[in-house]
């Protein structure tokens, strides 16, 4: 799946995804070196394991402008941690749950698995989530996020 | 003591003796048995093998007509009842959709669904010293073939008052009433019972391999807990004979005709004397 | 479809059925069907419903238990021969053992008639439809003197909702 | 900070798709940078000394490098700064190939992404702490527990190789399970025979400590630095004294009260005794259940024929602790036993069989030990009813494996092998025996298995039935075994004099507590599980942790040995080197602001928090807080972001970091 071809002044959503460094991030470096093309708005933040990925980081992305935010790690089972992933499972149910409540569309999340092995899967899951956001067009209530949740820097 | 009773047609018809001795030892035992008001057919195998919902709707109807007369627990002593009854009141309770539907059919709420137990059970629940209080005279020394068929303690995960592949229960009961079970290998043993009219053969096949280990195990009697397989068992012995040769009579008595015996109540009294096989107790 | 059909009757799954084959090895009509009963899953798990339906093994069944208690893995077969024999009489499907379907025609009839099983009953309607006039002639005389057969039928009081149950779940024969 | 930032064109690679020079063009606006060039290819050695020579003339404090993953040039740049006076951590690596010009092809959105891409890498750079990697000392001394051939296997390997081995084994003699089988699959060499040496050499050498009779109590420490508490059990006699002569057992006037756990019942013992002759340690251990002395202080036997005074029957257990730096675990299996069902576990025993009823339907290893020649038998084919010799046996595999309602959902593996073994053995010495094998599906998938089996059905006529037993029972002396055979459909009643189940093969009962005790994951059957099946086979998810043999799944004796070695030489890669090098990517606790609530510690997958007492001032009771132990932890970081108050970061990737990256946008 390629880039639509952009209308000139068409909405370019910014998706930030954060990733784990030993599953998700090679499965990019796969996709990398298997030339795997894919629409360029999003920009990955390495992290050892989805268990260092706090709820507040995706608050914190929202706020600071991203329109989307991609969560992807090792699968269940496959933690490099072997367990990391399983708490960070268990928070973003909960997180999930509260971003509802706060208004996000949860079409501007995704949480998904990538292996290392899955390089076409991390083109199609960015995708998709591109195209989502794109439709949503951008994301505006990160005021109102920013005045009723103070997050400190 | 009081308890539900559901006796189930063969104890109304073809096993009279079986409800007689029931009541009798319950009586004996201060126990006071309330027959369901009303209550129908299980629809024994003849249902369940047909169909699923008939036979869900009769066990159902039963239940419900028991809950509404406050009765928590039921005595069901024919063993496919027991089964039956048992079974659907388990689907009932884990199949929410299910008991929603069967309650439409009978147009009322099953507000509770009462726990079904067998014969077996009401004698252990009596308690063994009980039982030997009431003693008058044993049946010492007879060598028992405790036979449980089928339907009893099967399948191992819904009644687990027994061990589905070596249940010793009955066992239990009748040395305390002064016998001494034997152990053999045809106490689970299905005898055909749904069988007995449409392929008389295997029946007679079947009952004829049972009754064969009791012999050979050199037991006097064989205990059961079931009507059809007590009609099985001793009505068809003429049959086994006519087929087998060298076939030998041997008495099948009712859990509740020992219990009864080793009670001092007399045969007639237990209804002993409706057997096809006599019983000649040597001690009675 | 079929086998959708007895997924969601049985609550089973035929494919965990590995075909070891201690269903057959313990039950005990086993010697009296054509196919073995773990066959009987076997052609359902390769589609062939016309093999297995039309087999007497299901109608053999005596629905004893002894299979879904020793199964390895917990399949419960006496339950799937249930919801085949319900399939088999919705599809009308040839019964090829007769007369134990006319023996479990004639006891529900009983039933739906009286609420209770009629022995008297039972043993007419049974002997009519099979025309096997003869058997059991030795035994009824004396379940009748013992008075184990009455020769009157034992009817509920709400025989109306006896009736109701049976012609909103009773399968109807094709 | 003097930020510098290296933009790599790799050849046409980068060059492509993004505009290198417009890049670093941008790079060179961002605030904090001092310095940004691109050049050709900066992994290159002129490429490098570009960096080197720009930290030195420009006084960078930091570097950016736009260039290919992190996971293919972090470590060469990391050196490369390192080289120029930079701590390699002030270094960051912004993806701008695989995550960039390979992926897209438009040159303008590229070169716009990559230029995103710097801006994080160089909000990043500017909050990163310098770090040293970590540096742990290592005792290059191992511990082994377990005796079986693995323990063995693992404790030669490492002691051979110069470092000195504790084996603990808690049976008062070594040898595990090899040692109570005949004859071996698939070349059936005598078990002893090829073990035995083995044994003595472990007892000979000198670089082998031998606990038996004890078991690990406590583990503490991590990776090269275990302290292990290990609990020698009483004997009752006196090790050092004891000559294994053998006279206190002769002379023992309690021989048939226990029944003899190496002859797995078939025999009695006495109550001081040695499980078998061959036992190393050849010294023997009194049963104090049994002991007439210790029931009511009578008989004294033994003390009265002891020679050398060895018999102590005040001997308490005694605590031993031991250093080590790796630890092997290779306590192996047990059968098992269907006769009755375990408590606490949802297994419905398997009442058809007749096990513990019937004296002549054994397990596998009980016809083991039947077929010893230093069985009870001696080799001789008896059935333990009445010694006469069975002429028709029936074995039937996969009891309580593969089979979820009464066992275990897994294939044990090893049994398909076993009982063809045991077929042919029988058939080899009854010439006029019969054997029949139920089986469902024949596993034979070793070197030169599959011909083993189909030599044991073509050459000696062993008939194997597909299907299996629903029923055995007793009828005029003989065991009707009946089943159904699958494949002729069917059914078949074989009347047999013997019956042989092969009986799956389960963890060791107390394999969840021992896996508790060292830190260890298990799998829901209590068997231990690998880091990886595939590429980490030997290693526990603990560090310094290796595992070997049956404890981690059932397995035969050449995997078991095969994986004892990869153990040990796993131990020996560890050993190699002084010092344990580990990037310093660790969890740190802020002790001024942690609340002591210890969600950090619930979450962690390697247990490397503790809890740590402060004093606290003016004399108040102390406070406790989180310490993490830099020689368990791994770096995940699950800790950073469960701490309610932050009071534990992660170095590498703090918050302040990452907001940074995140901000960038
Ligand atoms: C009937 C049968 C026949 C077999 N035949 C063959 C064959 O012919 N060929 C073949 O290759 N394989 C055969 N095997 C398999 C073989 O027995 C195993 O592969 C082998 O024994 C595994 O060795 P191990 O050292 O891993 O475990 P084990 O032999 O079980 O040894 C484990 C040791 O650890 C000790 N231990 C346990 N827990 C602790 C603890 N907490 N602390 C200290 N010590 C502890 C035990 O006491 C034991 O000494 C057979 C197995 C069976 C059951
Ligand atoms: C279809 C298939 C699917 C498989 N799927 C799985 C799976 O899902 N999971 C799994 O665990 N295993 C799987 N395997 C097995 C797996 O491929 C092997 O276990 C594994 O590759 C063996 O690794 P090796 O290094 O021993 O041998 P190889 O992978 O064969 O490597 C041997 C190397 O040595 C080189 N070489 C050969 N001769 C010489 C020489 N004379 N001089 C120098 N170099 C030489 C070869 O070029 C080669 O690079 C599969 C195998 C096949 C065939
Ligand atoms: S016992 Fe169970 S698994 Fe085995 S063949 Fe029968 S149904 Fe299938
Ligand atoms: S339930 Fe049916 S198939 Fe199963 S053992 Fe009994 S008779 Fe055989
Ligand atoms: S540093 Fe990486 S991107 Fe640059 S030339 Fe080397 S391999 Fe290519
Ligand atoms: S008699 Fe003494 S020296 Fe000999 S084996 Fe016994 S304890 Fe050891
Ligand atoms: S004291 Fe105990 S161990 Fe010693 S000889 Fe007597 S019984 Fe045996
Ligand atoms: S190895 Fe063979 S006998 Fe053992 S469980 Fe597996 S298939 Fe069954
Ligand atoms: S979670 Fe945070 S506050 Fe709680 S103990 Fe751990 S470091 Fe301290
Ligand atoms: S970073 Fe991970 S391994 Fe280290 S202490 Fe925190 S949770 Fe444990």
């Amino acid at each position: 799946m390629q880039t639509e071809k952009k209308t000139v002044n068409q909405f370019e959503p910014k998706v930030i995804a954060f990733v784990c460094n030993w599953c998700t991030y090679t499965g990019a470096d796969l996709a990398g070196t298997s030339r795997i093309k894919y629409q360029p708005n999003v920009k990955l933040i390495k992290l050892p394991c989805t268990g260092r990925i706090d709820p507040v980081f995706i608050i914190k992305a929202f706020e600071k402008g991203a329109d989307g935010v991609l969560v992807s790690g090792c699968h269940p089972g496959d933690c490099h941690y072997n367990a990391g992933n399983y708490h960070a499972r268990r928070r973003w149910i909960m997180f999930r749950k509260m971003l509802e409540t706060m208004g996000i569309d949860s079409n501007r999340l995704h949480f998904s698995w990538v292996s290392a092995s899955e390089g076409k899967k991390f083109t199609e899951v960015v995708n998709d989530l591109i195209n989502k956001v794109r439709a949503a067009g951008p994301f505006k209530s990160y005021e109102k996020i920013n005045k009723e949740y103070v997050i400190n820097d | 003591m009081k308890i539900g009773y559901y006796p189930g047609c063969s104890l109304t018809g073809t096993a009279k003796e079986y409800d007689k001795s029931v009541r009798k030892t319950a009586e004996v035992l201060g126990i006071e048995l309330i027959e369901i008001d009303d209550w129908n057919c299980c629809g024994a195998t003849s249902a369940h093998i047909t169909s699923h919902r008939l036979a869900l709707s009769l066990s159902a109807r039963n239940l419900l007509l028991a809950s509404k007369q406050g009765l928590k627990e039921i005595l069901a002593p024919c063993a496919a009842c027991y089964s039956r009854l048992s079974l659907s009141a388990e689907e009932l309770i884990k199949k929410p959709d299910a008991k929603k539907e069967i309650e439409e059919l009978l147009g009322e709420e099953i507000l509770e669904i009462p726990k079904i137990i067998n014969l077996v059970q009401l004698y252990q629940r009596v308690g063994a010293e009980k039982m030997i209080e009431k003693k008058g005279t044993g049946n010492a020394k007879l060598k028992t073939a405790c036979y449980y068929g089928c339907l009893l303690v099967r399948p191992s995960g819904l009644n687990s008052f027994d061990d589905s592949e070596e249940p010793q229960s009955m066992e239990k009961i009748v040395t305390i009433c002064g016998a001494e079970p034997i152990d053999w290998n045809y106490k689970t043993e299905c005898c055909g019972a749904a069988h007995s009219i449409a392929r008389k053969d295997i029946v007679v096949d079947l009952s004829h391999k049972i009754l064969t280990d009791a012999k050979t195990r050199k037991a006097d009697i064989v205990i059961t807990a079931c009507p059809m397989c007590h009609t099985n068992l001793d009505m068809r012995q003429k049959d086994i004979k006519k087929k087998f040769d060298k076939h030998e009579k041997i008495p099948v008595l009712y859990l509740s005709e020992f219990v009864g015996l080793s009670m001092g109540l007399t045969k007639e009294e237990l209804g002993i004397d409706l057997h096809f096989v006599p019983f000649e107790s040597k001690t009675v | 479809m079929i086998t959708e059909e007895i997924i969601r009757n049985t609550s089973q799954n035929p494919n965990i059925c590995y075909q070891c084959g201690k269903c057959s090895a313990g039950c005990p009509i086993r010697n009296y069907m054509d196919d073995s009963p773990n066959k009987i899953i076997r052609y359902i798990q390769l589609g062939l419903y016309e093999k297995a339906l039309n087999s007497d093994t299901i109608w053999l069944c005596a629905g004893c238990l002894t299979c879904s208690t020793r199964c390895p893995k917990e399949f419960d077969l006496a339950k799937f021969m249930d919801a085949l024999r319900e399939i088999a009489l919705k599809e009308g499907i040839k019964v090829k053992e007769k007369n134990l379907l006319k023996f479990h025609k004639a006891f529900l009839n009983q039933i739906k008639k009286h609420g209770r099983a009629y022995e008297l009953g039972l043993v007419r309607e049974y002997k009519l439809a099979t025309g096997d006039m003869m058997s059991d002639v030795d035994v009824a005389p004396a379940m009748f003197m013992k008075g184990k057969i009455g020769i009157l039928p034992h009817n509920i009081k709400d025989r109306k909702g006896m009736k109701d149950i049976f012609e909103k779940t009773e399968v109807k024969i094709k | 900070m003097k930020v510098g930032v290296f933009i790599c064109h790799c050849g046409e690679n980068i060059g492509r798709t993004v505009d290198c020079p417009k890049v670093a063009e941008a790079a060179g606006k961002l605030p904090g940078v001092v310095h940004s060039v691109d050049y050709k290819y900066m992994c290159s050695d002129p490429g490098q000394n570009l960096i080197k020579q720009a930290i030195k003339e420009k006084e960078l404090d930091a570097v950016v490098v736009g260039s290919c993953s992190p996971h293919m040039h972090e470590k060469t740049f990391r050196k490369a700064v390192e080289g120029a006076g930079i701590n390699p951590f002030l270094c960051e690596i912004a993806n701008i190939r695989e995550h960039c010009s390979w992926v897209h092809e438009n040159k303008d959105e590229g070169t716009d992404k990559s230029i995103d891409l710097i801006r994080y890498a160089v909000e990043k750079v500017k909050r990163n702490e310098p770090l040293t990697t970590i540096r742990v000392p290592i005792t290059k001394r191992a511990m082994v527990i377990g005796g079986g051939i693995s323990g063995i296997q693992a404790s030669l390997d490492i002691a051979n190789a110069g470092y000195e081995v504790v084996l603990v084994e808690k049976e008062p003699s070594i040898g595990g399970h090899m040692s109570q089988l005949s004859e071996t699959f698939p070349t059936l060499d005598c078990s002893q025979c090829i073990l035995t040496p083995r044994m003595v050499e472990v007892y000979q050498h000198p670089k082998i400590k031998l606990m038996s009779f004890s078991e690990v109590e406590k583990v503490e420490g991590f990776i090269g630095n275990f302290k292990v508490t290990v609990r020698k059990k009483a004997r009752f006699v006196d090790d050092e004294k004891c000559t294994g002569c053998g006279d206190c057992i002769q002379n023992c006037p309690i021989k048939k009260k226990a029944l003899s756990e190496f002859d797995e019942n078939l025999t009695t013992r006495t109550a001081i005794y040695v499980p078998f002759p061959q036992a190393v340690p050849n010294i023997p251990v009194i049963d104090s259940e049994i002991c007439t002395y210790f029931k009511n202080g009578k008989c004294s036997m033994c003390v009265k024929v002891c020679g050398r005074g060895a018999i102590d029957f005040e001997q308490k257990d005694k605590l031993i602790e031991e250093e080590v730096g790796a630890i092997i675990v290779a306590t192996g299996f047990k059968l098992y036993s269907i006769e009755k069902k375990p408590e606490d576990s949802p297994i419905k025993g398997y009442g058809e069989y007749g096990y513990g009823k019937y004296k002549d339907v054994i397990d596998g290893l009980q016809f083991e030990r039947i077929a010893s020649a230093s069985g009870p038998t001696e080799g001789e084919f008896l059935r333990p009813s009445d010694n006469t010799v069975p002429k028709k046996i029936v074995f039937i595999q996969c009891v309580g494996s593969r089979d979820e309602a009464k066992g275990f959902s897994y294939c044990s593996k090893i049994c398909c092998m076993y009982t063809a073994k045991h077929a042919m053995l029988y058939k080899h010495k009854v010439h006029d025996g019969e054997a029949y094998v139920f089986y469902m599906d024949i596993r034979a998938g070793g070197k030169m298995y599959e011909e083993f089996v189909r030599r044991a059905i073509e050459e000696d006529d062993v008939k194997y039935i597909r299907g299996r037993v629903s029923k055995i029972y007793e009828e005029n002396g003989k065991y009707m075994v009946k089943g159904e055979d699958t494949i002729a459909g069917v059914p078949v009643t074989i009347d047999a004099d013997m019956v042989v189940l092969a009986t799956a093969m389960i963890p060791q009962p107390e394999s969840k507590k021992l896996a508790q005790t060292i830190g260890i994951p298990y799998d829901s059957y209590g068997f231990f599980n690998e880091v990886h099946p595939k590429l980490r086979p030997v290693e526990s998810s603990t560090g310094g942790v290796f595992l070997a043999g049956a404890c981690q799944s059932p397995r035969d004796i050449p995997e078991s040995v095969s994986m004892a070695s990869a153990a040990a030489s796993k131990a020996l890669v560890l050993f190699g080197s002084d010092f344990l090098e580990r990037e310093p990517i660790v969890a740190k606790v802020n002790e001024n602001i942690c609340a002591g609530c210890f969600y950090c510690k619930k979450v962690c997958p390697y247990n490397a928090i503790e809890i740590k007492e402060i004093p606290s001032k003016n004399g108040k009771p102390v406070r406790v807080v989180a310490y993490v132990n830099e020689g368990l932890c791994q770096g995940c970081g699950t800790c950073n972001a469960t701490c309610p108050s932050k009071s534990v970061e992660l170095t590498g990737y703090t918050d302040a970091q990452i907001f940074a990256e995140i901000s960038a946008i």
